[in-house]
């Protein structure tokens, strides 16, 4: 169905369009792991704290 | 519950648009002046769309936030106008790439393409503006009113732009034009992707906007351990 | 408009059931208390246990998110923070001229403040020029010269050399007898307490 | 509300003369951006009357970003800001005050810049001096109305110098390009459409309203 006259530039277009949103992702899941290690370190530091209170 | 509503959510739009794909690719046929390349079309517009409908909530639950003060609508408003910025530079990039081909250069100072891209460079620095506010009440209350005033300018120079002359192509959907610019065929196929990106767009903001949720939580964590000692 | 002869005149002063939050974190929690007219507390309590918020609330600097405050209006505020408020460029005299036609303080009040304090010979030098204890001196008359009822200090005493302790006691009793309210904050202990008629004391956000 | 405006924007002016911060440094960049221009395009090139309104508009915008800039800055020494929010003054007065300050000297240094770019460029504003005092007074005010706003929403930041013009710039393009497109006309004596006159009224008057309103927000917490 797809003739192939300016083939290349649609692969190039799509290739572009998707990078983006997949690379927004990446982002998103290593600040989702950054985020719930934060959490975890001053929960800790917090719990330390009452105890020698 | 929530965790299995988000991985539903994400299947339902991998699914949408992979089918979406499909019919782009195989069963539609070729544009008859512009080949193959016509097919980034499918993402430049809707893309646009789900960007300006992002920037458009990031106005609305900014107002929300400074007439309740309630912290959902500041996680909101700054969770979808970051959703909204990876949709605008997929119109921007698949446009300048259509424009490579169409219109023989990549970029082109047409006051569409200058609105576009000034859209997004505001938005960048509403981002940029939260980053900089270490207080969060401070934070909540000044992106408010900045993303007040984004929306507000985004509107004018889209509107001022429309004024002049300009060489990207007019209105095509039938909602604008009355009809019959465009294959219905062609048409529905917009109107599918569209949905499939609000849809992809949706499920970025539930798990942008829990992290931004999680951000300030962490902030509260932080000064209560580093008070009363 | 505030009338130094309106003795004993009553200012509603007090807190109903306020918070008041830093992000999720309450800086303030379930505060409630009433002030008499013509009082002069004493707000105690450690560094971050929310006096300042608590003041800045009094002073109408900031709204609490949950409960109400009762306060007079700013015309009828006079409040002193941690900074001076003073412009470096601008004269003694223009300084207090300054603020004291923002507050509707009478047009003689700016001059006959600096001669209170000792400072009319210098009244047209930039304040960049003075000593810190001269920009004290002139910084209370920002918050005296158009006689308060409701006058709201936040660490007054902090910082202040001797003289400037002593002038800031003899203005604070002057106001009392005027009918003014006072709530200040302190960590002078002697100072204060030789002036309060009684005492709040905030621990972790809470009244104590 | 307008007394206490005026007030405020006296104590600015005031400020200012006395301490010439960002007059002489507002002053000395116009003139330095001019002369150094000058060596990427030249003035004597024959489309120059083409382009230099262009330029005279952006040695302008940097101008006012550095003015702005100031305006809520200079409340922080001391702690004046939080001394102006304890006072009676309503925040709308606070805001407009010191645009009106922030307006006038921008003013300033645009008109005292001015004949040094008249000669440099060789230009001359007076074919329709009327249409070029317009557009400067329109464009002017919509520069401060819109950066004091964002220096009072940036004064607490660290980066506050760079971040302003960040975010001012991209919002400020509409007035900007309408301001370049008048002078363009002044300078070339082919009149530029009227659009451009409309195109700037209409957002003074939006963002000015917008502003004020919101003024109250911004300056208390």
């Amino acid at each position: 169905m797809i003739e192939a006259r300016n083939f290349t530039y649609m692969f190039y277009g799509f290739a572009a369009a998707w990078t983006v949103i997949v690379i927004y992702v990446i982002t998103l899941v290593s600040r989702e792991k950054k985020l719930g290690q934060e959490v975890a370190t001053l929960k800790k530091l917090i719990a330390e704290k009452e105890q020698s209170r | 519950m929530r965790e299995k509503l988000l991985y539903g959510l994400g299947l339902a739009a991998i699914l949408y648009l992979v089918r979406n794909l499909y019919v782009i690719f195989l069963v539609l046929p070729d544009e008859l002046a512009q080949g193959a390349i016509y097919r980034v079309f499918y993402f430049h517009l809707p893309g646009y769309f789900t960007a300006a409908l992002c920037y458009l909530l990031a106005g609305i639950f900014s107002a929300m936030y400074l007439i309740t003060r309630k912290w959902k609508w500041d996680s909101l408003a700054a969770a979808i106008t970051e959703v909204g910025l990876p949709f605008a530079a997929m119109n921007l990039i698949t446009g300048m790439i259509w424009g490579r081909i169409i219109w023989g250069i990549w970029w082109t100072w047409d006051p569409r393409l200058t609105s576009a891209l000034i859209s997004a460079l505001i938005y960048a620095g509403y981002l940029m503006l939260r980053q900089a506010i270490p207080d969060p009440t401070e934070r909540a209350k000044n992106s408010a009113v900045m993303a007040i005033f984004a929306f507000a300018s985004v509107i004018f120079t889209y509107k001022s732009n429309e004024w002049f002359r300009t060489q990207h192509p007019g209105p095509v959907l039938s909602i604008r034009t009355g009809g019959g610019t465009i294959d219905p065929q062609m048409e529905w196929m917009l109107a599918h992707n569209l949905f499939a990106l609000l849809l992809l767009a949706g499920l970025l903001l539930a798990i942008r906007w829990r992290q931004e949720e999680r951000q300030r939580e962490i902030e509260s964590l932080r000064r209560e351990a580093l008070s009363f000692s | 408009m505030s009338n130094p002869l309106m003795q004993g005149s009553g200012v509603m002063l007090g807190a109903q059931g306020v918070w008041r939050y830093f992000g999720d974190f309450p800086a303030l929690r379930d505060i409630t208390f009433e002030i008499e007219p013509g009082a002069c507390v004493a707000l105690l309590g450690h560094n971050g246990a929310g006096k300042t918020t608590l003041l800045k609330l009094l002073a109408r600097l900031a709204a609490p998110q949950k409960g109400t405050i009762a306060a007079p209006p700013l015309t009828e505020t006079g409040y002193l923070g941690h900074g001076l408020g003073l412009y470096e460029d601008l004269s003694a005299i223009e300084n207090l001229r300054f603020w004291g036609e923002l507050h509707g303080a009478a047009e003689e009040a700016s001059g006959q403040w600096l001669k209170r304090v000792e400072l009319d010979h210098v009244a047209t030098a930039p304040v960049r020029q003075f000593s810190r204890g001269m920009r004290q001196r002139v910084a209370l008359g920002r918050a005296f010269q158009h006689f308060p009822k409701l006058l709201v200090l936040d660490e007054p005493f902090t910082g202040l050399d001797e003289r400037s302790v002593k002038l800031l006691q003899e203005v604070l009793r002057e106001a009392l007898e005027r009918g003014s309210t006072i709530v200040l904050s302190s960590h002078q202990i002697p100072e204060v307490m030789a002036l309060a008629t009684r005492t709040l004391k905030l621990d972790r956000g809470r009244l104590v | 509300m307008i007394a206490a405006a005026w007030q405020i924007a006296r104590k600015d002016l005031r400020q200012e003369l006395r301490s010439k911060e960002s007059l002489n440094a507002a002053l000395s960049l116009t003139v330095v951006l001019l002369i150094l221009f000058s060596f990427a395009f030249d003035p004597a090139a024959e489309d120059s009357k083409q382009w230099s309104g262009g330029l005279l508009w952006l040695v302008y915008s940097f101008a006012g970003a550095l003015i702005v800039n100031r305006s809520f800055a200079r409340e922080l020494m001391n702690d004046c800001l939080e001394a102006l929010r304890a006072s009676p003054v309503p925040s709308s007065a606070l805001f407009l005050g010191k645009a009106v300050a922030c307006f006038l000297i921008l003013m300033g240094v645009e008109l005292t810049a001015l004949p040094a770019f008249c000669i440099f460029y060789d230009v001359s504003l007076l074919g329709a001096p009327w249409t070029f005092i317009a557009t400067l007074a329109l464009t002017t005010w919509a520069v401060t109305v819109l950066g004091t706003m964002f220096s009072a929403l940036t004064v607490n930041l660290h980066m506050r110098e760079l971040m302003l013009p960040v975010l001012v710039y991209p919002m400020l393009i509409p007035p900007l390009v309408a301001a370049i497109e008048l002078t363009r006309g002044v300078i070339t004596g082919e009149p530029a459409s009227e659009i451009w006159f409309r195109l700037l009224i209409g957002f003074d008057i939006i963002f000015t309203a917008l502003a004020v309103a919101l003024a109250e927000v911004v300056l208390t917490d």
